[in-house]
């Protein structure tokens, strides 16, 4: 959210001051309204407008939490099928973890009272049932909306690490990332803090939501190691491919679909005409920037290989989300589409380059959520005269540094004390009759030759 | 007795079993299999990274016969199953010492 | 729907009181409301709340819709492949059934002209194309969410009686719960009837839908017997495991996500910043006790059986979401987490009792809607102080032995007639050949070994 | 969109005439409405006004953007496992171009300046961001709506050509028919062109997307020829089942879904009681349309065939759903079941009837997009006074004409220039393995004996 | 040495390993099949249009036994896997030369 | 000419596959099975009733060899197959009369 003459109040805070601003506005509104219609009031009451602001949370926030089961679906499509068990538990207790932790102490470190690099510790609620709410939006529907974005920075990790992680390790991990890390992270630009000061610019949470989650997969990537079928001895690269194209494919529609909540209710407004048109604006922008991907991964992977690889394809439609979500709103329809298209050539690229380095990343979240982020924060500044290259930098490294050390030492100790991987002889017979008893496809279940 | 294994394309099964079915043959099992052979399997291309794919899918036909059907019955296969590309496949004879319909406990030439 | 003032009005009746008093209350918010926000006039005209509720029947009602897939997917992933045809046929037909029972008769039975009992036996129409409709809602708005609610209860029978009963005789079985049996429980409280006079709170259907769904589905399930395979000569539980966890979380997930609409919209009213902020709260609350659920299945099933038991965290997930349903309201966040983490652990713990008394419940519905379902109706008067424990019993009493009853009379008279259960040969070689002629999985079908 | 003194007028350019009578109009509503409730503004504030209607929009637009993912759905199920990543694809490539192309030429040529056949060539931009848009919606939120109508007609082509035709051609078809075929056939009536002024009538595209999608279809598979396997020499049809019933089941219920965007938003305004009225009108008329159609499959499938074929079930969901497009908002309930019913009744009797002629349509989606098609739009006059049925058929077959020849000739031509048809070898290996090089379930990969 | 191999109905595969561990044996491999034969397949109508399904599911069972055993096994897979009914299936023996334990190196009955 | 037929751990079909070929053997057939042995499969817990898996996935290679390599060929396998635990897996070996090249009508060593 970025508004001119609150620049740095934040992705919350600023909403009192937004709608001050767009009352103030009214009359002028109201004025060329009138022209066009016939009498009766022109503009929007201010109960009206708490009713469309919360409509927008409520709104963007079911869409978001969809995104959980397009997560769920995606890495279930991209595992083998002895892990997919596992891999859908993980997503299912991630996505409540991570609303319960942000009930916890999540929403007031982020929001509550922020000193500039965090905010409270203590558990937030709501005002009693059946009263009117003070302010632009109801209280719970803002809590449902910023809870909702916590899982997907989860989600991240969890596809990353995928086919060798224990289940309660990664658990623990969560709870961490989504009742601290992310929330703190978030407090330095949507909870007001520093770098809302200094004037950064994430409106929907490219760097915030979507590198956090992409540094905390990093940091878990290279302390588990890869599975152990996926680099020979010299470095070659042996493909382990996914299971399920369906689901892919689904999960991903799933994710372009949740992302116009994502990014369109990140407008924190709908009570008027200006914000309405805003929101429209985000998502075609998003929708575009989607398509684009997509269709760059489908050139490139044509030209490259001779044959169009489907998981790229899939990968750039969410690498061109990703690249738009730092600014859906500023671009014109041509922009939206050059930095969606850029996401998806960076993901078909710096694919193999992970490998090259043996950062075993199963579904790409890695080239998808962290680079493609990292492209859509430093492309803000060309379409949003308000951000600069510079201050853009000092957030992503700032993100970069706070996110990924700290998820290291989480993860270390994590390791230190019951371990982070399941046995290779698990491992091989597959994590869901390892760690969750429960086969995928019981009935389908064969060894994979080939 | 005997018994014929092949292992053919799987496309061809239909054509197989019709062929034995005009000798007589009423019965036949089949197995999804995958064959490694001369046939080359191809590249490909996942996330960047090249992979043989060096097993195909086949089909192995099992059909106990009785002896003097054997020539026929291989001889039919044979025809029915070749395409003359590579990757046709084999067909393997062996004895078998005995038969037994589990229904009605038939033995040998009548179980068959 | 409960309004302090208008107690027992019912679901659909109070609605016109609602507004009024909502309405009568403008004043009062305007005035704080006025001093927030700058000028302009600060309520809500009727019209605009009118345009508000008539929207949150049809967001609510396209969410519960959706819920009709999640189902679908949930029983089909919980079935055995050969069955999985027959599972997806019944939930499309099933939902279909109910949308035209509903309109041939059951609106008119649960809402138009209640005698404390039961309504009116005639079609519902709506007023014509392109006139202002009367009242605080547009009339096909409300028949529209009412009706997609009738077919939960359908699809919980449905995953019940799974793998062993015949196509025609479920459908005819759905006639008569959609079109009778539900609508005249339904009378008694949503419609303004009896118990709603006494006093009973039902937020948005423990009871009402889920337990009588699941009343429905324990009396077919007495008759139509376990699978052949279930239960050993000595009682063993010969467990049969799901063909596919993928649809099944698939499935939960879209219910989850229906839920908001089934619990949110159950407000009736969004024209109103009182209104706007209770269904806000709904939502936080609802996903509050689904994530406890979930928690609670996943740390008990460690516990008890040292392996996480997916479709026990998934069943948990549910049953935390009917749990709240009888009150989401009221409960603050602790309160939505404790009632949600009860009904996963119910889940966990009735799930074997079940077995115990042979009783063959496929998806584990029984547990999750009925069982649950009663436990969230009981929960009620923790939070709601116009809710006491005697007339929940009362209700909960009241609506088991009714629709107990009842079904098990249809269901006699169905197996009198043309039996319930296909042949053991149709059993063993599946329904999908059976009763459908179309397998869900050909090229993958295979027979189960282990 | 039909609005009486403007016919011809289109859907979109109507608008604001529409929102001019709609206001002059308030002031009646107004007394009404002002008699039931309790003083205080009656009407919707222009902006208010303005503010529902994007959202409507928005609502639409996300709910007909997820019908892709239904249509790739639903594909995926219907083809063979060796196919299935091919078909998912294609489906997500045909989305983005069609949002592309929209973007570069099409929405131009369908709404601006038409000249009563086409309008201009140019791309499309909406205002700057953070300013008021000027008319009765958000500029960029129509754009969206009508962007995501574009691709459901490509996704009709890719069901039916599945199997056999080769990923390039068939994208470079999508470019045309999503920037110049639709976009054109569509400015005649919904961009106020020469039908629309002869007074057709199509609410919501039953012949202007679904007939055209249709048209596109049987062109592309004249031209094409059937599967390999699929007819013998004497004219024997032989089956080819799909893999993946519950996916094509997800599909079905996911379009389902998607259609209350589809036909709901299509009445362009909800800033109004009347409008709100009738938007709940179409969501019900639309769903007892699609339960007519599977009702009717069902029974008329267990008549002919003795077993009820899910595949026509699905098939009659989305006929009745077709069906009712061309008018869902005008018929009683008991019409809008008469008008689904004889959609399912469509579908189970054409399918066996293409075969006659040996049109190998994989999903069976010429039946239920083209010949539903045309019996809702000839069905639009029996509810609605303002059609006739000469002016309809003058519509069905201009467009038939129209899309037809001109798809032929696109057809030919890249058939001409690069071919159309994979390999036969390639055909049997699957297109998995020869165009996309990633198969869908790598696991579970098997030869098919049947 | 003797190799046993039965095509059985699916439904039956749990009775006739316990019948076989009742003698003694301790280890069998099984493959899943599809026969064709006397029991005929079933016509299903799809999308409007008949066809044949005339592969029906089936389970192989293979193991090898000591010569002794043979007569008994046999007996014991037919008892087990009878149910009266066409497509109850085959059993075959055939004799084998040699066994080996892959993990240990033991040879022919050691092996089994 | 020998058929030799090997139930083998999953995971080591890759290693098989080589050490045959190496042998200079040119072609084999792959199938999925499942194996009941010595190897107990595993206790599971599904909704809080236990059940046993007592199948566990096998594959099996079938390859036919000139008699002269038997003894190598099962030696490769058995070295490339074992990792010592139990359920490593047998081989078996028996005599086939005939092959026969599909594509080509050669038969017996020619057909290999
Ligand atoms: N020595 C062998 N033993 C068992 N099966 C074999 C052997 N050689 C080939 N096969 C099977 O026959 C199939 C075809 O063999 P291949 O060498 O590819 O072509 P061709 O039969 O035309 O020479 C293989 O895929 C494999 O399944
Ligand atoms: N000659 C044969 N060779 C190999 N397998 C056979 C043969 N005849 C039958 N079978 C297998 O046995 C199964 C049962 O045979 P079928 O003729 O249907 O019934 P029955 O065994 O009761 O006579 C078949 O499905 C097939 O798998
Ligand atoms: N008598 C037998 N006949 C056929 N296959 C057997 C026999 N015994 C064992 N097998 C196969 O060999 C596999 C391994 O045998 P098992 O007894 O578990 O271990 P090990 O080979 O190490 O002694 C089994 O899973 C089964 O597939």
């Amino acid at each position: 959210m970025r508004f001119p003459n609150i620049e740095g109040a934040g992705r919350r805070a600023s909403l009192g001051l937004l709608a001050l601003v767009a009352c103030a506005a009214l009359p002028a509104h109201a004025q060329e309204a009138a022209e066009a219609s016939s009498g009766a009031a022109a503009g929007v009451s201010s109960e009206t407008a708490f009713v469309f602001n919360t409509l927008l949370f409520l709104l963007g926030g079911f869409l978001v939490m969809w995104m959980a089961a397009g997560f769920a679906m995606l890495e279930a499509g991209m595992v083998r099928s002895k892990n997919v068990s596992m891999q859908l538990l993980k997503n299912i207790a991630l996505y409540s973890i991570a609303g319960l932790m942000y009930w916890v102490v999540g929403y007031s470190l982020m929001y509550v009272d922020v000193n500039g690099f965090f905010g409270t510790l203590a558990p937030y609620g709501w005002p009693d049932a059946g009263t009117t709410n003070e302010g632009d939006y109801a209280v719970a529907s803002d809590w449902f909306f910023q809870m909702v974005f916590v899982a997907t920075a989860a989600s991240i990790v969890s596809g990353t690490l995928a086919e060798r992680i224990k289940l309660w390790p990664f658990l623990m991990f969560v709870v961490v990332l989504t009742g601290f890390i992310y929330p703190i992270a978030g407090s330095w630009q949507w909870g007001g803090g520093w770098l809302s000061e200094m004037g950064f610019s994430d409106f929907a949470g490219s760097t915030l939501v979507h590198s956090v989650g992409g540094w905390a997969a990093l940091a878990g990537a290279i302390l588990l190691g890869a599975r152990s079928e996926k680099y020979g001895p010299k470095g070659e690269v042996h493909p382990i491919p996914g299971s399920n194209m369906a689901l892919a494919t689904l999960g991903t529609f799933i994710l372009w679909l949740g992302w116009f909540g994502f990014n369109g209710a990140s407008q924190l407004a709908l009570g008027s005409n200006a914000d309405a048109s805003d929101i429209s604006r985000i998502f075609a922008n998003t929708n575009l920037a989607a398509a684009a991907g997509v269709v760059a991964a489908l050139i490139l992977t044509q030209i490259l290989y001779k044959k169009v690889d489907i998981t790229f394809v899939l990968n750039g439609a969410l690498a061109g989300l990703v690249s738009i979500t730092a600014e859906p709103l500023m671009p014109s329809p041509l922009m939206a589409i050059i930095i969606g298209a850029i996401g998806g050539v960076i993901v078909v690229l710096t694919v193999p380059l992970l490998d090259k380095f043996r950062i075993d990343d199963v579904v790409g979240a890695i080239p998808v959520h962290l680079i493609a982020g990292i492209w859509g924060t430093l492309a803000v500044p060309l379409t949003n005269p308000d951000a600069s290259f510079g201050v853009q930098i000092v957030g992503i490294v700032a993100y970069g540094i706070f996110a990924f050390v700290v998820s290291f030492l989480v993860w270390m100790s994590i390791r230190a004390v019951i371990g982070l991987r399941v046995t290779s002889e698990e491992e091989l017979t597959g994590l869901d009759i390892g760690e969750v008893g429960v086969e995928a496809y019981p009935e389908f279940m064969a060894p994979r030759l080939s | 007795m005997k018994f014929v294994m092949a292992i053919i394309k799987p496309f061809k099964l239909e054509a197989v079993r019709e062929a034995l079915t005009e000798l007589g043959i009423q019965g036949l099992t089949v197995t999804e299999v995958k064959g490694y052979g001369r046939q080359k399997g191809h590249t490909e291309i996942y996330r960047g990274a090249e992979y043989a794919v060096s097993f195909l899918p086949k089909v192995k036909i099992e059909v106990a016969v009785e002896t003097e059907l054997v020539e026929r019955a291989v001889d039919a296969i044979v025809a029915a199953a070749k395409t003359g590309q590579i990757g046709d496949g084999k067909v393997f004879v062996y004895s078998i010492e005995k038969a037994v319909r589990i229904r009605t406990g038939e033995t040998d030439a009548d179980a068959l």
